[in-house]
């Protein structure tokens, strides 16, 4: 098989709010026609600030959320025209983790009840053992099957919800800022672990982060996203960014290391409101290089198949 | 804030339709029927009818409706069949009643409870807060009619500091509003004792204190403060809750309130009368959840904010 | 944190232990009434009316000499089966309604919630009144008008726990598993949002009895010569003076078995730590 | 230069649970001390040691003392420690979402700092706070004054709360976790005025984090902080370049930066226990590569070491 496993073509979704009698209605568009393609076996990071549209994209792509416009096609499947049983039939085949281990699991069920439940829904019978090799596989002792999510510590819960995710051995999986909860000593772990589930069953990932640093050492590839538009993919980890707000989230990480302290020159203006966005492209009010065209005009993703950035001035 | 506040008060003229339509459907349930209170035993089927004519009771349903409300909006309650007086009059005399007791226990309840709620708040967990939930338990679980009986018969009867019953004199007040305010007092010290330790809980408390405010002002200006907002919310959202109180109250004291009237007035199925108080009750209902989301914006901006 | 389940752990002494007590007692009395007391609950006795404790009448007797303790403990048997036969019909209509307002929301969500938070501004005994006046008095009138004074408070408080739980990322990890609405619904929300509404019928009850007796005062409970709380208190009211052990007796009972209620509820809500869910059910 | 703040040897109880053990820290004018450790570390506790506000959440020092400019808070009056706070010492909490009171404006609420420590007027007080909002780059500082909380974005919340704490004039600032909720643009920014504050004002600053990075941007000693007690503490530079305790070590390790090869992250077996299980000897025993015998069976000592000190019985042996 070639081609894509995942396609995404000018998605989009407008959220309204308020309303009725007591409110203005008021729109906004939390993820702006976003087109993407993920490789079999890559790894694609999704990365922006609080309110860019990242994890509304990744309820999009697994139809938890409906989009308003565009298409998705699954390994040569268009889920957006999918009848509801196709799609639960489907879902075999897509996982997500959850940032919150928390309330990603329901504090009812013990881990083994947690770990059935895919098979349950799919109605697939659960092969004997299957609990204690979950668990195995993510590196937890099978005398927690009969506990409950509240004895776990952070990590484990996490662990858990991986477990879940993969127990119906699905091709791609949707990681939604799975350590942003979490201790970095626990953090990479999980991404250890994540890194060692994806050698072995050959799996695609979509992750999501707000560190940049986390993505540029975990992913293939990384699609930067500002106020619901991607502004930029970076084609590897070694790309320079050519996209201001890009350049901006990289001079915004501190590396673990005095000797590599560098001068801070924060971004000026504030983040307009999402439901206020500029005419032109969403970072005019910040970006240093912004023309009176940026302002009026809204810069479109450069079809640039080497490096796609969305900028009338790229760096 | 005035066009949410007209808007707010336009939203009131459905549920003031729709509470009025159940009002009046409601009584047609009623068994019983005020006619035969009023006719001789034996009399002629036509004297019936006549009787029927002159009430209006013998058009069909809806028509009976607009008729009432009609003349409801205009201030016309109807005549009363058995006392055979306008409806207004006997409301007119019984509202200011209830008026006086059902303001009085509102008052004695949210001071009281508030005090108390502040009280437990402040030593949580230690002897005044145990004592004082424990006391306010207590006193929400009499029903409120016999709470009524037991402080008449001690006080009034044993000890003759206050009448017995009746409506004469401020001193016959007493009573009532003590046994309303009981029960009153029992929410809003939950409600404050509750909200006030949420509070102080809350990070922005914390950073009062790292400013370096005196104790004093921190509780009384931020957290209290913060903390009435659902006392408020929740104390005029309830406003029936303690006008529920006062109708088995007047009943025990014998006041000649709006809740007396009705308890008389159902047993006789008088319905213009049960019509009219009900929908006095309503009323008072409907201004009461007005005020608190008034007063709740008028406290808290960010609720301002929401309205638009 | 001990293998005991919360119910049990909630009878901790002593608060929890002494409700439990008083509630287990009260509730036998009312099973075994006709084993434990000599009398019957209508035998009058007019020679020995108004008779207050004596050795053969622990707690008198009222105004046809009938023995109060009979007929307190006969009383409990209707006041406590009306409260908890109404409180549960309340109950499980009100989650239907509410989980099912919750669940469908749009118009039908807007409509339930706005016919439910205007009823339940209204107080219940006024709700009651109007209802048993329709119905007619008597303990299935008492019952049905209960039942729907309190649907207001069920209904709100199963839609609240449904609308916050559907929220919950747990409910979204089904779904992304491939779970249907049905299996969401009966495996995730209903099990999650049971224990709080059902600690809070458990307080209502306590209310359900004042207003049984409310009702039973103003004559419109179980009717005579069967007794009930109320109905004991509603003849005692016109003798408080003269002899107001008739109406002390049934007050207090009613005070003790809902301070109980409210005392072991509270600690189950400890136990269950559920205190913040029940948070704005009024 | 002496001490401005000095922690010695301090330990913290709620309730009957030990939280902190032994204590010791100084910051010093001019200076930035950086507080890291992991959720359940004790390092937002060891804020509140700091400012006197323990008893707010119900703790108590069991043991040792915490000095402000020389004299222990312990043997002062309440009154003297509330002029202490917010007058001397400012305080910058975790999220400025929920550190303003949400009822009131902007302008009150740190207007009050400066009427009441340092008895400014009405007038003059609104002119420090739009004075000290133009300064930390707020713009239409006059509109800002006037707007309720939820009004504001959390970078600039959190710059009103860094107003409030420098408006009494402060010679010591502790953030505890001051960037924690903010996004990481927003964060640079944050860091770059407590930085520039440190320089232009000579403040003092104990800042509280546990982002390895943020610590060795600008702090010029680290105190790294494992369930309840110090590992390490020092100078930033040599601490980052051969940190002595494994933890410190292990914590620099998981963080990936440019140049980290694939897979070669890790991380920390185990978790953070809870407070009340709490390993014997060396806390840290039982996720540490180089434990032995001796490690569970007796804590290690803080001892100095070069411009530091450190508590590990294998400090400073090859990994």
């Amino acid at each position: 098989m070639t081609g894509p496993l995942l396609r995404i073509e000018g998605l989009t979704k407008r959220f309204h709010s308020g309303g009725g009698l007591f409110s203005r209605e008021r729109a906004m568009i939390a993820v702006r026609d976003v087109s993407l393609e993920i490789a079999r076996g890559e790894v694609l990071g999704v990365v922006g600030e609080s309110g860019c549209g990242k994890s509304t994209l990744a309820r999009l792509i697994l139809r938890l959320i409906e989009a308003t416009n565009g298409r998705i096609v699954f390994d040569g499947t268009e889920l957006t025209a999918l009848p509801a049983s196709a799609l639960r039939a489907m879902r075999k085949r897509m996982a997500m983790v959850f940032q919150d281990p928390y309330s990603s699991l329901d504090p009812r069920f013990t881990l083994a009840r947690v770990l059935a439940e895919p098979f349950r829904v799919q109605s697939r019978a659960m092969p004997p053992d299957a609990v204690a090799a979950m668990l195995a596989a993510v590196g937890l002792p099978e005398t927690l099957a009969t506990s409950y999510p509240h004895q776990l510590s952070g990590g484990q819960r996490q662990r858990v919800g991986i477990a879940r995710a993969l127990a119906l051995r699905p091709d791609f999986v949707v990681l939604d800022e799975p350590t942003a909860s979490l201790d970095v000593s626990i953090q990479a772990q999980i991404i250890a672990l994540l890194a060692d589930l994806r050698d072995k069953m050959g799996l695609t990932y979509l992750f999501i982060s707000h560190d940049l640093g986390l993505v540029r050492y975990f992913c293939d590839r990384i699609v930067v996203m500002y106020l619901g538009s991607v502004v930029e993919v970076l084609p590897d980890t070694k790309a320079a960014p050519r996209h201001p707000y890009t350049d901006a989230l990289m001079r915004s990480g501190f590396a673990p290391d005095p000797a590599r302290r560098r001068e801070i020159a924060p971004l000026g203006g504030e983040i307009p409101s999402p439901f206020a966005l500029p005419a032109g492209c969403a970072f005019t009010t910040r970006c240093a290089f912004a023309s009176d065209r940026c302002r009026s005009e809204r810069p479109v993703l450069s079809q640039d198949p080497a490096h796609p950035v969305a900028c009338f001035h790229p760096l | 804030m005035l066009p949410w506040l007209i808007r707010r008060v336009l939203m009131l003229v459905p549920v003031f339709l729709a509470v009025s339509v159940v009002i009046f459907s409601i009584l047609h349930f009623l068994p019983g029927d005020p006619i035969d209170n009023l006719l001789k035993v034996g009399s002629p089927a036509s004297a019936r009818a006549k009787m029927e004519a002159r009430y209006g009771l013998d058009r069909p349903l809806p028509v009976q409706y607009g008729i009432w409300l009609g003349k409801v909006l205009q201030g016309d309650l109807g005549t009363a069949i058995v006392a055979r007086r306008p409806v207004a009059e006997l409301i007119a005399q019984a509202m200011p009643h209830s008026l006086r007791l059902g303001g009085l226990a509102l008052l004695f309840s949210s001071v009281v409870g508030v005090t108390l709620g502040i009280i437990a708040a402040l030593w949580r967990d230690r002897w005044p807060d145990r004592a004082i939930m424990g006391g306010v338990l207590v006193g929400s679980t009499m029903p409120n009619f016999w709470l009524g009986l037991i402080l008449m018969l001690v006080f009034s009867v044993w000890m003759g500091w206050f009448p017995v019953s009746g409506a004469r004199g401020w001193n016959s007040l007493v009573l009532p509003v003590l046994t309303i305010g009981l029960g009153g007092t029992a929410l809003v010290t939950r409600i404050t004792r509750v909200a006030m330790i949420e509070a102080v809980r809350q990070d922005f408390v914390t950073l009062l204190h790292a400013k370096g405010l005196p104790p004093w002002r921190i509780e009384l200006l931020h957290v209290l403060r913060h903390a009435l907002i659902p006392v408020v919310t929740i104390l005029a959202l309830r406003i029936g809750w303690i006008l529920g109180g006062a109708i088995t109250v007047e009943v025990v004291f014998a006041r000649p309130g709006l809740g007396t009237l009705l308890i008389k007035s159902l047993g006789q199925h008088d319905y213009p009368v049960v019509q009219a108080c009900l929908l006095m009750l309503a009323m008072a209902v409907m201004l009461g959840t007005l005020l608190g989301d008034v007063v709740q914006a008028i406290m808290d901006p960010r609720v301002r904010a929401a309205m638009g | 944190m001990s293998a005991w389940p919360a119910p049990m752990r909630a009878l901790r002494w002593p608060v929890g232990g002494i409700a439990g007590a008083w509630l287990i007692l009260i509730v036998a009395a009312a099973l075994f009434a006709p084993v434990l007391s000599p009398y019957a609950y209508d035998a009058q006795a007019l020679k020995e009316a108004y008779g207050s404790a004596s050795a053969a009448h622990w707690l008198g007797t009222d105004e046809f000499g009938r023995d109060l303790l009979t007929r307190l403990m006969y009383g409990a048997r209707t006041s406590l089966s009306v409260s908890a036969t109404a409180i549960s019909l309340s109950v499980a209509c009100g989650m239907v309604l509410g989980a099912a307002a919750a669940w469908f929301g749009g118009r039908f969500d807007r409509a339930v919630t706005v016919v439910v938070d205007l009823t339940w501004s209204f107080p219940e005994i006024l709700i009651a009144l109007i209802l048993v006046a329709i119905i007619g008095p008597g303990t299935t009138g008492t019952m049905i008008a209960i039942a729907v004074a309190y649907l207001a408070q069920f209904t709100r408080l199963t839609r609240a726990q449904i609308m916050t739980l559907k929220g919950e990322t747990f409910v979204e990890a089904a779904r992304s598993l491939g779970a249907g609405n049905t299996y969401i619904l009966l495996r995730h929300l209903l099990p999650n949002a049971f224990a709080p509404v059902l600690v809070a019928a458990m307080l209502a009850t306590g209310d359900a009895i004042i207003l049984e007796a409310t009702l039973g005062f103003f004559g419109l409970g179980a009717q005579p010569p069967v007794p009930s709380w109320g109905g004991m208190m509603s003849a005692g009211s016109a003798l408080v003076f003269k002899a107001p052990w008739i109406i002390i007796f049934p007050g207090l009972a009613v005070a003790a078995t809902v301070l109980a209620i409210n005392l072991y509820g509270d600690a189950l809500i400890a136990e269950l730590d559920i205190r913040s869910k029940l948070r704005g059910a009024g | 230069m002496s001490p401005l703040l000095e922690l010695s040897r301090v330990s913290v109880a709620i309730g009957k649970v030990a939280l902190l053990d032994r204590i010791s820290l100084s910051v010093e004018p001019g200076r930035i001390l950086g507080l890291v450790g992991e959720s359940g570390s004790g390092k937002s506790l060891t804020a509140m040691a700091a400012i006197g506000l323990l008893p707010l959440i119900g703790g108590r020092v069991t043991e040792g003392e915490v000095r402000f400019a020389g004299r222990d808070i312990a043997a002062m009056s309440e009154a003297e420690r509330r002029a202490l706070r917010g007058r001397r010492i400012g305080f910058v909490t975790q999220n400025p979402m929920t550190a303003l009171d949400p009822v009131q404006r902007i302008g009150g609420q740190v207007d009050i700092v400066s009427r009441m420590h340092l008895r400014l007027t009405k007038t003059a007080a609104r002119a420090r706070t739009l004075d000290l909002l133009t300064q930390l780059r707020i713009p239409d500082a006059a509109a800002v004054v006037d707007a309720y909380p939820h009004q504001l974005s959390g970078g600039m919340k959190q710059r009103i709360v860094i107003a409030m704490a420098l408006a009494g004039e402060p010679e010591l600032i502790i953030a505890d976790e001051p960037t924690t909720a903010l996004d990481v643009t927003v964060q640079a920014q944050i860091i770059q005025i407590l930085g520039a504050l440190v320089r232009d004002r000579g403040l003092a600053l104990l800042l509280i984090t546990h982002d390895m990075g943020v610590i060795a941007q600008i702090c010029d000693r680290v105190a790294v902080l494992y369930c309840g007690r110090l590992a390490e503490e020092g100078p930033v530079g040599p601490i980052f370049a051969a940190p002595a305790h494994p933890y410190t070590a292990a914590l620099i390790d998981c963080i990936p930066q440019e140049g980290t090869a694939r897979g070669s992250l890790r991380g920390i077996p185990g978790a953070v226990p809870s407070a009340l299980a709490f390993s014997t000897g060396c806390r840290f025993h039982p996720r540490c590569r180089r434990a032995t015998g001796l490690c569970q069976d007796s804590a290690p000592p803080l001892l100095p070491r070069d411009a530091g000190s450190v508590a590990c019985h294998h400090a400073g042996a090859a990994p």
